[in-house]
């Protein structure tokens, strides 16, 4: 059956639908959660549905050009004519699929995990809308249509980071998330400004025409407008330095993590960079800019994640250090290994998000049963929990494996396919070897947290309390199931871009190749072959066992006290427990100078002090007074009349006569 | 639909009319017992926005004045009653009759007190505002832009909060300090023009094909208007009346001060300042003085919004921020700037009076408009909260609603010949969300924690009768304001064109591609 | 109709014929109330007589204006020209207005007398005399006519000591001028040996003065702009005007003023048009000065009676500003401006003597509170008529203040209507709270109704009320009106 | 000679003057400035008044001084204390007073030689010819009496003023009668 | 012809007369001051009448008459003001003011 990619609207409309439907229910009838139920994972199956069919038809035809979908103008002013019109191409489709795929398991598992939420309905409701946006983000045409689900996404993770707004912590995240994305915007719109300027068009398709033809490549123009461009994806995609926002949207339901804040939104920065990979590509500064930040954002957040004890926490740190991966990646040019680690993170992220929402749903349930207060995300209350939910532990061991990029699980590939690229360009820019350094140390991080947790949370005695421990029981078939297909997914996603030294054919490669000839022009990459390939691939595999081995045996070397009990953190691990202050440093250099500058300084100074006071009232006041002081010389005596009168007389004798 | 109304001979009645029913309806208020004010008020102002409505259509998107007309009024001093719509004036006055009713029916309730008076009062004001929006002399221009501050003083300082007599006479006084040197100026300039052509007229045409008669005078007189205007917009430093006449007003009066009245200042701009004296406007100094100032209020009011402890001001504080926007994009003088700007006036309008209306139903509940009063209504009010948050994001710029489409187009428009002033302009968009998110959260968010908030009720029907226009707006601009844009274009290029000339060479934005020399 | 012979004492008592009347039926009331002037409806009779009075001088300025005798330029003790017949009008309004506004006044305050319309109606004469003025011992004398009734009619309340330092002080002050004035007249007479204005004019075309005409036009100056109360010298008038009986301060602010006006737009731009640079830098000083100085003051005070005599300062400012401009424009502008300001002032001073019973010497404006709601008709008049005083558009007062600024500007004059215009924002400050009172605040606890405007007063305020919106908004008639009349002072007859 | 008695009669007006502003005693500076009034009447004579000479002393001496002195002795303000400003306020005032009389005695410097070509632009013409108008009132006064002199255009050329003043001292009258009078 | 002279001394008496109304106190001395001052030009009107006939004489005469009415008037209306403050001490006479 061949599908047009017309008819890819119909993957945005559905979920639309979904939404409007949702949040109709939510705000008239919260309670019809069955409705719910069905029309929340439904459309995003339907979307996917639409999508599978769409990239099957285009994988069949073997179409290398891209489709523009028009749907109207939305912008007609002069000379700038944005269209509301969707690019469907490989790179898109690509995305759409993991987006919809991986966003219909989250959708199902959701239905379990939030099933007794008293916002369920506005919970779908929001994650339709998500979807909503993200498909508007990787179908846009152009850099305002794909603002629109950028920022769009940027809303609903607010919303959702929100979700439950009552504990100001929850609606204090959402802000600080959106705010933070919010700078990034602000380069995002800069760099959409200085596009303008210099190529008089916005449309991806004419950008990656014209800038070849106006812009000189490793000019001012073109780095400026891609280090902007970066701002706005270091927001997006939590990098150093806002990706502060990232561990503290863990507030929000743990799905939600899994979707938006693992596997889609976040990877938006990777997308829209290979999106203009032609400017990229022109500005090879910036692209060690967009690596150099990958590669530090990369071991940074993996020391933090070393030391943080809520489950959530870790993987959240873990996502923003494999978010740096990617961003290594796509600032050495290996764009493919960066879409590549961007998928496959997708995959394993995504399952270890819903498995860690499987264990805390449990967790949960205990400590709800028993009317305890616990923590049910702190790693030091679990323990031994392989024996409740062997489902999830083997599950989140596949995960566990492949992030930590052991063979044949998926992240050994896309990983070990980004460090050989930055290695493989540090022959050309020495910086590279730093980043290259700076990825493997923190692959070898990364195995020891991941071990860690998995220690802390499967193994050794459990720690919840002897009577919480009763109620910890597998997650119901809607929750597991999904994570199954996930973990297949992780196994074997390596698959997708097999290197021809396993026997693969590079499959996504030649797929995305129509899309990065350009980039391929100006930033050419040659990966390393034969020995250095070998040796590189026995390293990566060296460290990640080594790590895993280490963080097992540092983990259960010592007995484990619950959260309740434990002592507090001292010395280097204080710092790292505490992410290094930086929320810290930021709310003392920059948001707490900046409201006292707003009210004392601007507002009671300037506004109600300088104008206001100084200005308009004391125009008044000054008025008033010289009004005042005139009456005062009207003392009634007529004898000052009089004398006045003559002063008048003589002043006026002298004006006329000299 | 524009055959239909060319059927009746719309172009030929649609202004007077526009003009003189309001009068007419404010006398039948007056006339009328005061329980049944508010429904000939809604009726009038009703027909008034249905029979603009028909300028939608029977709008030609072409330069020049359409429903002009022209009747002698002091003919030895060459003054006449001059009208006509272009471009620009026709959707700031489209948005003030759509503005006018949802005023009425948002007074409803709130309303309790000389009801007569508050409604016919509210229609003079549509028709002193209309005029001022359609007027082509100088002189009924002036009379119109004095007299609408008389219903707004008492709509003020009669139906206001607690502070409202500072507040009334604040707004009055700061306002007239500005438009009696404007006075000043228009006379000057109309003499000059007369001297030097030999025909007195205050004619708007007349003026502006001869304005370079007033040669060195010009810098002075130019000053004058801009201060009028600036005064009104407002730009930083003259806004401080804003927040007092903001937070005092009744709801209804905050609505058309922010919704409407604001944009006389740039219209103000747009129409008479510039294009008389494009020299003096885009000589270096005062093109750097406006932008800055532009700039300045934009961050400004954002910084100073974010620390208000009243919603009210909050809001207020927010306008001097977005009118920034409008400034910006008026002097940067592209295509997409100054379509932009348009749009950030119909923008600011529809989302800033929203706003203030949903701030009013939550004043008429609770009594106050301290941010700290509140907390947590989401659970309570979701309606309302679901309509607070959109309309929030309108502000802020969320792209897919209006408030995006405008800030975009200045922004972009601008970039080209302030990249400077525009980058930081743009900062602006971080800040709005800073304190429009707080606030949010503050308000509807957070726990539910005062027991005075449990009992909120949600929207009524007639509140939302009143939102649903607004929002239908805001989403409509937001997604598909081509044909706002197209009908804005022909006008906003003649305006473009008409003062290039001033624009100093080099500073002209760059409407080609340019080519760094690459091979 | 054929022109009047001036020449022939007929033709003299028809060139008259307005002030004739008037003085005939100030003798007529006064031989009245010889026999009754007892009881307050004696002194109504005599309001009501004095009335017809003014009515027909009315219809006898209609006769004379339409008999087309203007002789405008020719030397004649009294012109027959439109600047006379415009300046009479708005004297025999005034005396109207007060007459009608007095009626209940003086029954209320118990001001006994019948006498009082007599001396009304002799100020009023005297103003005409002075206003049409054409030689200047016709302007001496007409001034004092004016004066001492109006110094009478300042101290009138002879039970209130603030009328009678009021009279003292207006006495006083204005003896000392007159000595000036009369010094400065004797002067141009000595440097041209004419009292006539027109012919004194023609020794003044050369535009270099002698010093004794130089000092002349000063001492001439002085005496004037007392009289119409300019600062330097115009300490005496709030004093008076808040001491006087209200319907008289109205009176004072209004007529009087007006015939000062007059009388010193005909002097200087008949006989000193060539000097100009000699008069307009002390006109342009003083009325920078006075517009200033007035609304500063009236900002500092409390009562409203006080206010409005400062404000009343202030528009003697304005006024002298488009004297300042020496051309037809200026003096149409004089003329409209005196017409809308003697209009709502007067209206203001009957507002102000009907709402005060008895105590509106201490009148504040918290003391409207809450007007509007018991008397909304009555606090919507005052509003306009504030309004109008403000210069707002749509009332006639800005109409004069536009055509003032006019004036100026086409003088090539900036610095004055930009004073002129700020100090009129200035204005805004005090005239505002009296409205923000009548509207925003709440009556005060206690306070009893307010008064209930007396019928007479309400046909004036109505009728003054109507006349400032009418023209506010259709003022096309006005303008060529005033500019036809004042186009009548530069028709020289000796050029 | 009559310059002299015109300077000694000046002298006296001056001195006289000079004593009423400086004299304590409210009575005592009635008499003064009768004093100077009649010095006034003599300079009148000389200067060829004499009609005016006569109503100066019959109007201004006669009546209205003792109207002054009147009221004076009325209310008893013969003896009382002096009214006399402080030295401060003296001083302005002599300032002041000084600055107006150094403008006026610009006039001094004035003759009829210098009258005439300010007022004809030359000097061609000598001051007879000039005032020759003049010439003719003083010989109609030899010729009408100085009665007819002044009468003539008293009822013809100012026949107008002359009956404002009727007006005039109407008003006058009916002022002091409601002023004065006890009962109100 | 004492044309100067009679100017001078008119002058002279004149700034007299205003020096006395500004140091007087009296109102009935201020007043005669102010008398001062009317006879002071009314020797200029008579010195200038030998040159411009005889119209400046008839000023005089006018101002005479004005001069009566005014003294008739004034001290009326001083004797208004002594029945209510028994004083005509202008210093004491100050209640209207500001």
């Amino acid at each position: 059956m061949y599908v047009s990619a017309d008819l890819i609207w119909l993957a945005v409309a559905l979920p639309l639908a979904g939404f409007l439907v949702n949040g109709a229910l939510a705000l008239w009838r919260p309670d019809a959660k069955a409705a719910v139920s069905v029309v929340g994972p439904a459309v995003l199956l339907g979307s996917f549905a639409v999508v599978a069919l769409i990239f099957r038809s285009y994988a069949l035809a073997g179409l290398a050009t891209p489709h523009v979908v028009h749907l109207w103008t939305w912008l007609p002013a002069g000379a700038l004519t944005v269209e509301l019109s969707f690019l469907v191409d490989r790179l898109s489709l690509v995305m759409l699929m993991v987006v919809t795929g991986v966003g219909s398991l989250i959708h199902l598992f959701s239905v379990g995990y939030m099933r007794s939420d008293p916002g369920y309905a506005r919970y779908f409701a929001y994650l339709n809308l998500f979807v909503v946006f993200m498909l508007v983000l990787v179908l846009g045409s152009s850099l305002p249509v794909l603002f629109i689900g950028w920022e769009g996404v940027g809303l609903c993770s607010y919303l959702l980071i929100g979700f439950w707004y009552g504990d100001k912590a929850n609606a204090d995240a959402g802000k600080k998330a959106f705010l933070v994305n919010r700078i990034g915007d602000f380069g995002f719109m800069v760099a959409m400004f200085l596009i303008w300027v210099a190529l008089g068009s916005l449309n991806f398709l004419e950008v990656a025409e014209l800038a070849p033809r106006y812009l000189a490549a490793g000019g001012t123009l073109v780095t400026m407008i891609t280090l902007f461009l970066f701002l706005g994806c270091a927001g997006k995609s939590a990098q150093i330095p806002l990706y502060v926002w990232l561990p503290d949207a863990m507030a929000g339901p743990t799905p939600v993590s899994a979707l938006i804040h693992a596997a889609t939104m976040v990877t938006a920065g990777v997308y829209l960079v290979a999106r203009t990979n032609i400017l990229f590509a022109m500005a090879p500064l910036s692209s060690t800019v967009v690596a150099g930040i990958g590669a530090l954002t990369a071991l940074f957040a993996a020391t933090i994640g070393l030391r943080q004890y809520d489950i959530k926490k870790v993987l959240a740190y873990s996502t923003v250090s494999q978010l740096g991966y990617m961003f290594l990646a796509v600032g050495t040019g290996a764009y493919v290994a960066g879409v590549f680690h961007l998928v496959t993170h997708a995959f394993f992220k995504a399952l270890l998000f819903l498995g860690a929402g499987s264990v805390i749903h449990s967790m949960h349930h205990a400590y709800h049963a028993t009317h305890s207060h616990e923590d049910a995300q702190d790693m030091r209350n679990m323990g031994g929990l392989r024996r409740a939910m062997p489902w999830t532990f083997v599950l989140m061991l596949i995960a566990t494996l492949a992030i930590a990029g052991i063979p044949p699980f998926a992240g050994f590939f896309s990983k070990d396919e980004i460090l050989a690229a930055a290695f493989a360009r540090g022959a050309e820019i020495p910086a590279f070897r730093l980043f290259w350094l700076f990825g493997v140390v923190a692959a070898a991080l990364t195995a020891f947290y991941m071990a860690r947790l998995m220690a802390m949370t499967f193994f050794g005695e459990n720690r919840t309390g002897a009577e919480e421990r009763k109620h910890l029981h597998e997650a119901p078939a809607i929750m597991t199931v999904p994570l199954v297909v996930l973990g297949v997914l992780s196994a074997a996603g390596g698959l997708l871009n097999l290197p021809a030294l396993f026997g693969g054919d590079a499959k996504l490669e030649h797929w995305l190749d129509p899309v990065l000839e350009g980039a391929h022009h100006y930033f050419p990459l040659e990966m390393p072959h034969g020995q250095t390939e070998f040796v590189l691939i026995g390293l990566a595999i060296l460290i990640a066992v080594g790590g895993l081995v280490v963080g097992w045996r540092v983990t259960m070397s010592r007995p484990i006290l619950p959260a309740s009990q434990a002592a507090p953190e001292a010395g280097f691990w204080k710092v790292l427990y505490h992410k290094y202050y930086v929320d810290e440093f930021y709310e003392a250099a920059i948001v707490g100078p900046l409201r006292r500058l707003s009210e004392r300084v601007l507002w009671k100074g300037v506004d109600q002090g300088i104008i206001d006071r100084g200005g308009v009232e004391g125009s008044a006041g000054l008025a008033r007074t010289l009004g005042w002081i005139g009456t005062r010389l009207q003392t009634g005596q007529v004898g000052l009349y009089l004398t006045v009168f003559l002063v008048g007389a003589l002043g006026i004798f002298f004006v006329v006569m000299g | 639909m524009a055959d239909m109304l060319n059927l009746i001979g719309y172009q030929g009645w649609v202004v007077p009319v526009l003009l003189l029913l309001p009068v007419a309806g404010a006398l039948l208020v007056v006339a009328a017992p005061a329980p049944r004010a508010r429904s000939i008020a809604l009726a009038v102002s009703l027909a008034e926005f249905l029979v603009s409505a028909g300028l939608w259509w029977s709008f030609v998107p072409e330069g020049g004045m359409q429903f002009a007309a022209s009747i002698p009024w002091m003919p030895q001093w060459g003054i006449a009653y001059r009208v006509g719509i272009d471009g620009i004036s026709l959707f700031m006055v489209l948005l003030t009759t759509l503005t006018m009713p949802l005023c009425v029916l948002g007074s409803w309730n709130y309303i309790t007190q000389r009801e007569r008076g508050f409604y016919a009062l509210l229609l003079v004001l549509l028709s002193g505002i209309l005029g001022v929006f359609i007027s082509l002399d100088l002189f009924l221009f002036y009379v119109f832009w004095e007299v609408m501050l008389i219903p707004m003083y008492f709509l003020i300082g009669i139906w206001g909060g607690s502070n409202r007599l500072y507040a009334s006479i604040k707004f009055f006084i700061y306002t007239m300090v500005g438009s009696l040197l404007m006075l000043v100026a228009i006379l000057v300039t109309a003499w000059m023009v007369g001297a030097a052509t030999g025909v007195l007229s205050f004619s708007y045409d007349h003026i502006l094909a001869n304005a370079s008669a007033v040669g060195g005078r010009a810098p002075w007189l130019f000053a004058a208007f801009a201060l009028a205007f600036a005064i009104k917009v407002p730009i930083f430093p003259f806004h401080t009346w804003l927040p007092d006449a903001h937070v005092e007003a009744p709801t209804a009066g905050s609505v058309i001060l922010a919704g409407v009245l604001l944009k006389m200042g740039t219209y103000g701009f747009l129409r008479f300042a510039i294009p008389f004296f494009p020299d003096v406007a885009f000589s270096p100094a005062v093109t750097t003085i406006a932008v800055v100032l532009a700039v300045v209020g934009i961050i400004y009011g954002a910084l100073v919004a974010m620390v208000q402890p009243d919603i009210k001001k909050l809001v207020a504080y927010s306008s001097v921020s977005h009118l920034g926007f409008v400034m910006l994009g008026i002097w940067a003088a592209t295509l997409q700037s100054v379509q932009g700007a348009l749009m950030v006036m119909i923008n600011h309008g529809l989302s800033t009076g929203a706003l203030f209306f949903l701030i009013g139903m939550l004043y008429e509940r609770r009594h106050t408009r301290d941010i700290a009063a509140f907390g947590g209504i989401a659970r309570v009010v979701p309606v309302f909260s679901l309509i607070f948050t959109l309309v929030s994001l309108s502000s802020i710029g969320l792209p897919g609603l209006n408030g995006f489409v405008g800030e975009f187009l200045v922004l972009l428009g601008s970039f080209g010949r302030f990249p400077w002033a525009t980058g930081i302009a743009t900062t602006g968009v971080i800040f709005a969300a800073a304190y429009l998110l707080w606030a949010l959260q503050r308000i509807i968010f957070n726990k539910l924690d005062k027991p005075e908030n449990e009992s909120l009720t949600d929207l009524t029907p007639r509140e939302l009768a009143v939102l649903a226009p607004l929002l239908a707006g805001i989403v409509w601009l937001g997604l598909y304001p081509a044909p706002v844009l197209r009908r804005m274009e022909p006008t906003s290029r003649q305006f473009v064109e008409s003062v290039q000339h001033a624009i100093p060479q080099g500073a002209q934005a760059v409407a080609a591609p340019v080519n760094e020399g690459h091979p | 109709m054929s022109p009047i012979d001036t020449t022939s004492p007929l033709g003299v008592t028809l060139a008259l014929l307005p002030e004739v009347v008037l003085s005939l039926t100030a003798l007529g009331v006064l031989l009245v109330n010889a026999w009754r002037h007892e009881t307050a409806a004696d002194s109504r009779l005599a309001g009501w007589l004095s009335l017809a009075g003014v009515g027909a001088s009315l219809v006898a300025l209609a006769w004379l204006a339409g008999t087309a005798s203007d002789t405008a330029g020719i030397p004649q003790m009294v012109a027959l020209d439109g600047f006379r017949y415009v300046g009479n009008c708005i004297f025999l309004l005034a005396a109207a207005a007060t007459i009608l506004l007095s009626l209940d006044y003086l029954e209320r305050e118990e001001i006994r007398g019948p006498e009082y319309y007599t001396l009304i109606l002799l100020a009023t004469a005297g103003m005409m005399l002075l206003g049409g003025a054409n030689d200047l011992i016709m302007v001496f004398l007409g001034l004092e006519v004016m004066s001492v009734a109006a110094y009478v009619l300042a101290a009138y309340d002879r039970r209130s000591p603030f009328s009678a330092e009021a009279g003292l002080k207006y006495f006083l002050i204005g003896a000392f001028a007159s000595g000036f004035l009369l010094y400065g007249i004797a002067l141009v007479y000595g440097s041209t040996g004419t009292t006539n204005l027109v012919m004194a004019g023609t020794f003044f075309e050369t535009g270099e003065l002698s010093v004794m005409a130089a000092l002349g036009l000063c001492l001439l100056l002085i005496g004037f702009l007392f009289k119409v109360s300019v600062v330097p010298f115009h300490m005496w008038a709030p004093d008076v005007y808040d001491g006087a009986p209200t319907p008289v301060t109205g009176l004072m602010a209004t007529g009087i003023k007006a015939a000062g006006f007059l009388a010193l737009t005909r002097l200087l731009f008949v006989t000193f048009p060539a000097n100009a640079e000699l008069w307009q830098p002390v006109l342009g000083i003083l009325a920078i000065l006075t517009m200033v100085a007035g609304n500063l003051m009236a900002l500092a005070q409390r009562t409203v009676k006080r206010m409005l005599a400062y404000s009343s300062v202030a528009h003697a400012g304005y006024i002298l500003a488009a004297v300042w401009s020496g051309t037809r424009l200026g003096a149409g502008a004089v003329l409209a401006y005196l017409l809308a300001y003697s209009l709502t002032s007067l209206a203001a001073f009957g507002l102000l003597g009907a709402l005060g019973r008895g105590g509106e010497r201490d009148l504040t404006a918290d003391d409207l509170a809450g007007l509007a709601r018991a008397r909304p008709w009555t606090a919507a008049a005052f509003s306009v008529v504030l309004l109008s005083l403000l210069g707002f558009p749509g009332t006639f007062g800005f109409i004069g203040k536009w055509m003032i600024l006019s004036s100026l500007v086409v003088a090539g004059q900036w610095l004055i209507p930009v004073v002129l215009v700020l100090a009129s924002a200035v204005s805004a400050g005090y005239y505002l709270p009296v409205i923000m009172a009548m509207y925003m605040k709440p009556a005060p606890a206690g306070a009893g109704d307010a008064p209930r405007l007396p019928r007479a007063t309400v046909v004036v305020v109505a009728v003054i009320v109507a006349a400032l919106l009418v023209i506010g908004v259709w003022p096309a008639p006005l303008l060529s009106g005033t500019l036809n009349v004042a186009s009548s002072l530069f028709e020289r007859a000796f050029q | 000679m009559a310059d002299t008695i015109f300077m000694a009669l000046g002298t006296i007006a001056v001195l006289s003057a000079l004593f009423c502003v400086f004299q304590r005693n409210a009575l005592a500076a009635a008499i003064w400035l009768v004093l100077t009034m009649l010095a006034l009447a003599g300079m009148f004579l000389i200067l060829g008044a004499p009609f005016i000479a006569a109503i100066q002393v019959l109007v201004y001496t006669g009546a209205i001084m003792v109207l002054f002195i009147f009221v004076i002795m009325l209310l008893n303000l013969g003896d009382a204390a002096s009214d006399i400003r402080g030295p401060g306020v003296k001083a302005i005032a002599l300032v002041l007073a000084v600055g107006t009389g150094a403008y006026l005695l610009r006039l001094a410097g004035y003759d009829p030689a210098r009258l005439a070509f300010e007022l004809t632009g030359t000097t061609d013409l000598s001051p007879a010819a000039v005032f020759a108008t003049a010439e003719v009132a003083r010989q109609a006064a030899e010729t009408q009496g100085v009665v007819g002199a002044v009468a003539g255009p008293l009822f013809s050329t100012y026949l107008v003023p002359f009956e404002v003043t009727s007006l005039l001292l109407l008003a006058a009258i009916i002022g002091a009668v409601v002023l004065a009078k006890r009962k109100i | 012809m004492l044309l100067g002279p009679a100017l001078a001394i008119s002058a002279l008496l004149f700034s007299i007369g205003v020096l006395g109304v500004l140091i007087r106190r009296n109102a009935i001395v201020l007043f005669m001051c102010v008398e001062l001052m009317l006879n002071a030009v009314n020797l200029t009107f008579v010195a200038l009448s030998r040159f411009h006939g005889v119209g400046g004489q008839l000023m005089v005469f006018f101002v005479m008459a004005v001069a009566a009415a005014e003294a008739a008037v004034g001290l009326a209306i001083i004797l208004a003001v002594f029945r209510h403050t028994t004083s005509v001490d202008l210093k004491t006479n100050t209640l209207l003011q500001g």
